[in-house]
């Protein structure tokens, strides 16, 4: 890996969600000096149209190869930036996502030891990024063909519908014949129709 | 159902079960086992004949164990594949026998009277019908499940009576036609030699057997006196071997006393079975043994037997705890002796038969436990005494008995003038140039197969196993035959053939609840007087009616027993008693598990009286008894086959409860309501329905309640808490009216328990098997509670119907129908993504150590050729547990490797 | 005893069926130490008495490893003392040696001896006087004395102020000069690079400081949570006299204390930290 | 951190599928949390070994956090019973070399128990804030390389 680490950060505001109790412009100001971090910003919502395209911006312009977004719970928009990157040509695993709202700006009342928290957060996930490596998803064929295991109306059913779909089943049955519960009832509720 | 059996995309797999799912979504390699039918699908044409003659009846399942169905069988009329099938499980006594006799199947004959079918049989086994039935030590009672209940079976003495009652009227046999061209000799016309020659002959091949005594029978004919085993009756089962085309050469030993060579018979014979039996008495080694007066238990019962005059004094001692030792002295008592047995352990380990030796102490016969012989002493050259020296057990020795160690100065003296040595017999090898000996003087066979090291030589017998008994022998004798023939026809020795059988102990067999106790029937003996003067056989056999009612207690623990008259019924030739399970292997890219939900088994809650009465039924069998194809014809009636007056039902059994489950079923309240319906609409009995609250929550079910409550039922808001059985079979329900709120009874001649539906049993092993997780209930865990409920953890595996929770018909259904569509939009994409956030292995640092392996909730970490751990990126979801298993930071998830933690870590913290 | 080894040994090495026996000798010094046997001729020289502490199990994870690819394992006799069977317990069960390949010469064991004739701590805490797994026994085992391991020593410092005992092991920890003999000896320490000594030092670098040497033994003692055995080879090899097997016996008696009755080496189930399941009874222990 | 007395800094460990679901959700509810906690977030409770707890305290840390999923409610089935086994017995070994076994607390924190995760998180700041920094010698410049 020598390439050069270029990493940009982007602190967002969300609203007021963040920008009420994070400094937000002295997070940016802390960014921009730690190790490797080419450019950091802030924005009013990172994961907006505009948001997201000042990142691409910033990776074209000014060869950033990591990015770092300080906004929201990566298990909200995660996917997001990696799309982000992903549509500017860098591998989606080079980025880190720290959780300034949920975790920080929601939960902490006293504005200084807000912004002291969320500098604490975005120094830990430049440093992690700065470790990061490309990874490549794989895909696979799909076997198509399926197998239903169980054959009371439950895998009757699902057998039929996806035979009928045009594709091989094996039906696997422990007993000698399938049916199961149902061939054993008579009558069934509300309509008192016949069950076989 | 119908369209399931016959839908050109579907292949059906009935009596099977998936064993291992392996592989990841879209591509499973899945491995099923499917169980023998017996019955081969593409021939049965389902027309029922075979049912007919089957002996063995047991609880129909589809019919709730309210009627009975033979061991072939089709589960019902509908089944689909309309075949049948029969239902065979290991039973303990076929399985323990050496021979493999089919057991159950000849007892299940003399219970039906079937004598003569019996005897054929066991002829197919063996040819030692009425010998076996005599002298054999029956291991197969030891293991019997009827030791249970009482006493295990007179297995052995079953056997002889279908001999005895059938024998005699049997059609003789004709010679078998031969298929193929090679000879093979036999040396030794004992149990082994004549039961490898039987099966070989009826194979078609050419046999000659050797025998260098005047008379055929090896062991049979000159080991065991006559009062067990009739010369005649042994006579004519080697008659029957004779006749078959088996040609016997007595007179005739082999290498030595001019007779042929190993050498000769190799060349002259296509393969060569050496029985020859182990014949030469092991000596004492004690002083004074070559005094006249000592005699050795083999020779002293071969010259009786071979009716040459032997001569015994008056007080004799009999040395040795085996049968021989007990024949020989029960027939120097015989003779008219007073008889002493000398055994060196206690009567606990003696390896003698217990009942012989009972027998023996019966007619008189001494014992001196504990003791061994030192020297014999003598007078003038006539022997005068025999010195023992007391022992006690020490440590147990490689046969796992109690060592026997002499206890210092405790000589003691026997009077006697005659000894008889049976400690033990060896094969007389010396002869059989050319053959492997081992360091206990007995032959090299390989024990499976019967193989020895020589080319075409198999050996087997006491000659291999040093003495052992008849039906060892017996068992010997068909493995060589059957090794034989392989060996002949250029097969593997051992393909395909099961040489261990299960063990008994490891055989479930369920003994049936309230089975009544019937005593061991025993055989008639001999006069005492009659006994101890002559050789007249001692036990006099079973009569009719005593043998028809042992074979009535026999438990059927392998339920179909084999007797073969299905076979002869099927005219399509569709039954096949041989086959084997089989395993299938499937390449699939979606599994939908639709293993459904057990029934509440209402014997877990004892107050509702289940099984007390058959009048308390659960909700599946008054379901039975309402169809026109069930046990009543669609009659609701009671046990007593009477139309009840009043009819209570019990809603949330075993369901809502928390002693037994605490989930609501869903399903009872409809169908309590639909039973309510019925009974009042086919008896007009009136009907008291106990619930908690009505759950009517489908399209249509509220006004079916509605209904249901202009049938004129009568509703008791409150869980029904107990059935009590009254003395005139009465049924007392009680229950906590929560709307008057007092307690309620009502006194019925019929309850229905609204029985609920549970995980099954096997849930947990189903679980593992496709990776599942469970819910507290028990059930199969979906995805997620609302937004994913077909999917499972385990990607590409869906979960359809009751196996995830209780549901009806119409939500069965349509949980299935979205099931089949989440396969099919897999399917139909044709490929699927993984992610790359996986495990990866540096092997530089791996120690093949195996932690990783067992850390991995997903099995997707195994240990490679070069002992080097391997992730299945497919399989691995990037938990990253393997990481910190791993004392070697050999292994890295990807995107939560330790750098990048550590970094974190560091980072936040500065 | 030494009749029956060496009998055993020659005629192992005469039947080819080993091709080496490892087992002890009597160096020039007069000192026991390990001997490896090739020679059916210098079978005499190996001895056995209450001197031969070494575990040499340890000897065996290097031996028993294909050095080239498809190499072929030769197989090894090894003397093993009970205690010594469970080491090798633990490596069968983690697959550094193939029971096929290793014959196992198991010796009674009557306890192992001072310089001064009084017995080893370790074994006077010892209740095994037949090796576990052997395949062939030698000696007559002495009479079975039920002693129970109570962790006194242990319990000593945990009986102690928390502020004392920080001060002992800083103490105790601080003299570590790094020379990493203590991993050497131990049977079930077999990484083929060790964490403490990783290129990258992405645990701990090569400082010659407190944080790093706490780092180092506390993380190796973690490392052996239910496979260390408490053969002591440790702390007999250190040359500074640090109390390692101190911190490995706490491990050894909490894994034991808080999972089952785990034993490291008495199963064929590897350690409990990565095979047992648990239920919610494990509550009561987290905070 | 502001104040004159001493905040503890504390290194949370929460698996991605139910402890730091529960954070997220104490954010959505707007519960006040300390701000000493300062999540690590790993995709389950068992990625935690003893080295990254330990890393944890030798690099400034005073206490360390571990949150998993309820037994029984692991997103991969069994991963939090092994953090069950190694997290209690390291804090047994910490304990016996001489450091506060308060430094270190395993817990379950599920995606809905905001509450709780409130709860824990404050309990186990006010425990090390009452048992002060924590003080090894040169723990601050852990030779990492």
């Amino acid at each position: 890996m020598s390439e050069e680490i270029r990493i940009g950060v982007y602190i967002c505001q969300c609203g007021i969600n963040i920008a009420a109790t994070v400094d937000v412009a002295e997070v940016v100001q802390f960014a921009s000096r730690l190790p490797n971090v080419v450019v950091a910003r802030d924005y009013k919502y990172t994961c907006s149209e505009p948001g997201q395209e000042q990142i691409k911006h910033d990776i074209r312009e000014l060869d950033v190869n990591r990015v770092v977004v300080a906004s929201c719970t990566p298990r909200m928009h995660e996917v997001t930036f990696q799309r982000v990157l992903d549509a500017a040509g860098i591998n989606p695993y080079y980025f880190s996502m720290a959780n300034i709202r949920e975790h920080v700006s929601w939960v902490t009342r006293d504005k200084s030891q807000a912004t002291e928290k969320a500098k604490h957060l975005v120094k830990s996930a430049v440093d992690r990024v700065r470790w990061q490596e490309p990874l490549f998803p794989r895909t696979e064929k799909v076997i198509d063909k399926a197998l239903v295991v169980g054959g009371g109306i439950a895998g009757i059913q699902a057998a039929l519908t996806i035979a009928d779909a045009g594709y091989k089943v094996y039906l696997v049955e422990k007993e000698p014949s399938i049916g199961g519960h149902m061939a054993q009832l008579n009558k069934t509720f509300p309509t008192l129709d016949c069950s076989t | 159902m119908m369209d399931a059996g016959r839908h050109p995309n579907i292949e059906l797999l009935s009596y099977s079960a998936v064993v291992d799912v392996q592989g990841y979504v879209g591509n499973f390699q899945v491995r099923v086992k499917k169980k023998p039918r017996y019955i081969d699908l593409t021939k049965c044409t389902g027309c029922g004949e075979c049912v007919k003659e089957c002996p063995v009846e047991v609880d129909s399942e589809f019919e709730v164990g309210l009627t009975k169905r033979k061991a072939i069988y089709r589960p019902f009329a509908q089944a689909i594949p309309p075949a049948f099938v029969i239902d065979k499980r290991p039973s303990p006594c076929k399985s323990t026998c050496p021979a493999h006799i089919p057991v159950q199947g000849y007892i299940a004959l003399i219970g039906q009277g079937k004598y003569d079918k019996a005897l054929a049989l066991i002829r197919e086994t063996t040819a030692f019908v009425g010998t076996l039935g005599r002298v054999c030590h029956h291991p197969c009672e030891l293991e019997c499940k009827r030791k249970d209940v009482e006493a295990p079976l007179a297995i052995c003495a079953l056997k002889r009576f279908a001999y005895d009652v059938a024998a005699p009227t049997a059609p003789p046999p004709a010679p078998v036609e031969r298929v193929y061209g090679e000879k093979v000799a036999i040396v030794g016309t004992g149990p082994a030699g004549l039961s490898a020659a039987y099966d070989l002959v009826r194979m078609g091949y050419g046999v000659t057997v050797y025998e260098a005594l005047p008379v055929a029978g090896g062991m049979l004919a000159v080991g065991i006196p006559a009062y067990r085993l009739p010369k005649d009756v042994l006579q004519q089962e080697i008659d029957y071997i004779k006749a078959l085309g088996v040609e016997i050469k007595l007179n005739t030993p082999i290498g030595r006393d001019g007779g042929p060579t190993l050498e000769d018979l190799r060349r002259d014979y296509d393969a060569v079975f050496l029985a020859v039996g182990a014949h030469r008495s092991r000596q004492l080694n004690v002083p004074g043994e070559d005094l006249p007066g000592v005699l050795h238990s083999t020779d002293f019962l071969r010259a009786l037997n071979l009716g040459q005059e032997v001569k015994i004094g008056k007080r004799v001692a009999v040395i040795g705890g085996g049968n021989a030792a007990i024949d020989a002295a029960r027939s120097a008592l015989r003779l008219g002796s007073q008889v002493t047995i000398v055994y060196r352990r206690s009567r606990a380990e003696m390896p003698a038969i217990p009942a012989e030796v009972d027998a023996a102490e019966e007619e008189g016969i001494a014992f001196h436990f504990l003791a061994t012989p030192v020297r014999i002493l003598g007078e003038n050259g006539r022997m005068t005494a025999m010195e023992c020296i007391r022992m006690e057990l020490g440590a147990p020795d490689e046969s796992g008995r109690r060592r026997p160690v002499p206890v210092p100065s405790s000589e003691f003296t026997l009077e006697v003038d005659t000894v008889i040595v049976s400690i033990g017999q060896q094969p007389d090898l010396a002869p059989l140039a050319g053959v492997e000996a081992t360091g206990w003087g007995t032959l090299t066979a390989d024990p499976d197969t019967m193989a020895t090291p020589v080319e075409g030589v198999f050996a087997g017998g006491d000659a291999v196993t040093g003495p052992a008994s008849a039906v060892w022998a017996v068992a010997a004798g068909k493995r060589a035959a059957e090794s034989i023939h392989r060996y002949l026809r250029g097969l593997d020795l051992r393909q395909g053939r099961v040489f261990e059988w299960p063990k008994a102990a490891d055989i479930q067999v369920e003994i049936p609840a309230g089975i009544e106790k019937a005593a061991r029937r025993e055989m008639a003996a001999l006069p005492m007087a009659e006994r101890k003067s002559t050789f007249k056989e001692v036990e006099l056999g079973f009569t009719e009616e005593e043998a028809r009612a042992e074979a009535a207690r026999c438990l059927s623990c392998a339920v179909c027993s084999e007797c073969q008259e299905c076979v002869k019924l099927c005219e399509a030739k569709a039954i096949d008693h041989n086959m084997r399970e089989e395993f299938v292997d499937l390449e699939v890219g979606t599994i939908i598990v639709a293993t459904g939900f057990a029934d509440f088994d209402p014997t877990r809650l004892p107050q509702y009286s289940y099984g007390r009465s058959p009048n308390i039924l659960t909700g599946m069998e008054f379901e039975r008894l309402t169809s026109a194809g069930g046990p009543t014809g669609g009659e609701i009636l009671t046990a007593e086959g009477k139309v009840p007056e009043r009819v209570a039902i019990i809603h949330c059994v075993g369901s809502r409860d928390v002693n037994a489950n605490r989930h609501c079923s869903r399903v009872c309240c409809m169908y309590a309501l639909k039973h309510a319906h019925l009974v009042r609409e086919m008896t007009g009995a009136e009907v008291y329905e106990f619930y908690m609250d009505m759950r009517t929550f489908g399209k249509g079910y509220e006004e079916f309640y509605e209904r249901v409550q202009e049938d004129g039922v009568i509703f008791v808001r409150g869980r029904g808490t107990e059935v009590r059985v009254r003395e005139d079979g009465k049924l007392v329900v009680r229950a906590e009216d929560t709307n008057l709120g007092r307690p309620v009874s009502a006194t019925v001649d019929m309850v229905i328990l609204g029985t609920g539906m549970e995980a099954r049993p096997d849930a947990d092993q189903v679980a593992r098997l496709f990776g599942l997780g469970r819910t507290a209930d028990g059930f199969f865990a979906e995805a997620h509670p609302k937004l994913r409920p077909v999917e499972t953890n385990t990607e590409g595996v869906f979960l359809a119907g009751t196996c995830q929770g209780p549901r009806d018909v119409p939500d069965t259904v349509a949980h299935a129908s979205a099931a089949a569509a989440q396969a099919l939009a897999l399917m139909s994409k044709g490929v699927v993504t993984i992610s790359p956030t996986v495990s990866h292995v540096l092997t530089r640092f791996c120690t093949g150590c195996g932690k990783c392996v067992l850390a991995c909730p997903y099995n997707a970490i195994s240990l490679n050729g070069d002992g080097k751990a391997e992730v299945n990126a497919a399989l691995c979801k990037g938990c990253g547990t393997c990481a910190a298993a791993c004392p070697s930071d050999a292994i890295v998830p990807l995107h939560f490797t330790d750098d990048q933690l550590v970094a974190q870590i560091v980072g936040v913290l500065q | 005893m030494i009749e029956d080894i060496r009998a055993l040994a020659r005629e192992l090495l005469e039947k080819g069926a080993v091709k080496c026996v490892i087992g002890y000798e009597v160096g020039p010094t007069g000192r026991v130490r390990p001997a490896f046997v090739y020679e059916p001729g210098e079978v005499e020289r190996l001895i056995f008495d209450g001197r031969c502490d070494q575990n040499l199990v340890t000897y065996l994870t290097r031996r028993n490893k294909p050095r080239k690819k498809g190499e072929e394992v030769p197989t090894t006799a090894v003397v093993v003392k009970p205690c010594d069977a469970r080491s090798l317990r633990v490596l069968l069960n983690e697959h550094q040696v193939q029971r096929d390949k290793v014959y196992i010469i198991g010796v009674a064991c009557h306890g192992m001896q001072n310089a001064d004739g009084t017995p080893e701590l370790r074994c006077t805490r010892c209740d095994q006087r037949v090796p576990l797994l052997y395949d062939a026994l030698c000696g007559e085992p002495p009479e079975v004395l039920a002693v129970r391991d109570a962790y006194e020593d242990v319990q000593q410092i945990e009986a102690l102020p928390l502020e004392e005992r920080l001060a002992y092991w800083l103490g105790e920890l601080d003299r570590c000069i790094r020379c990493y003999a203590c991993r050497q000896a131990c049977p079930t320490c077999f990484c083929s690079v060790c964490e403490a000594e990783r290129d990258d030092s992405l645990w701990v670098g090569i400082a010659d400081r407190i944080p790093e040497k706490a780092f180092f033994h506390i993380i190796r003692a973690f490392h052996q949570a239910g496979r260390c055995t408490e053969c002591n080879a440790c702390e007999a090899v250190c040359p500074m006299g640090i109390p390692l097997s101190l911190i490995n016996r706490k491990i050894a008696k909490d894994v034991a204390q808080m999972m089952g009755g785990y034993r490291a080496g008495e199963s064929e189930e590897p350690t409990p930290l990565v095979t047992m399941l648990t239920g919610e009874e494990a509550i009561d222990e987290i905070h | 951190m502001s104040g004159d007395g001493f905040e503890p800094r504390i290194v949370a460990f929460l698996c991605n599928w139910c402890s730091y679901a529960g954070a997220d959700t104490a954010g959505v509810s707007r519960l006040e949390l300390p701000p000493n906690i300062l999540p690590v977030r790993v995709m389950c409770s068992g990625r935690v070994s003893a080295e990254m707890v330990l890393k944890a305290l030798l690099s400034g840390a005073d206490g360390v956090l571990v949150l998993g999923c309820h037994i029984g409610d692991c997103h991969y089935g069994s991963g939090n019973h092994r953090t069950v086994k190694r997290i209690p017995l390291l804090r047994r070994l910490m304990t016996y070399m001489g450091i506060e076994p308060d430094r270190l607390r395993l817990d379950w924190v599920s995606g809905a128990e905001a509450g709780h995760f409130a709860k824990i998180t404050t309990e186990f700041v006010e425990a090390v804030r009452a048992l002060g920094p924590l003080s090894l010698p040169l723990r601050e410049d852990l030779d990492t390389g």
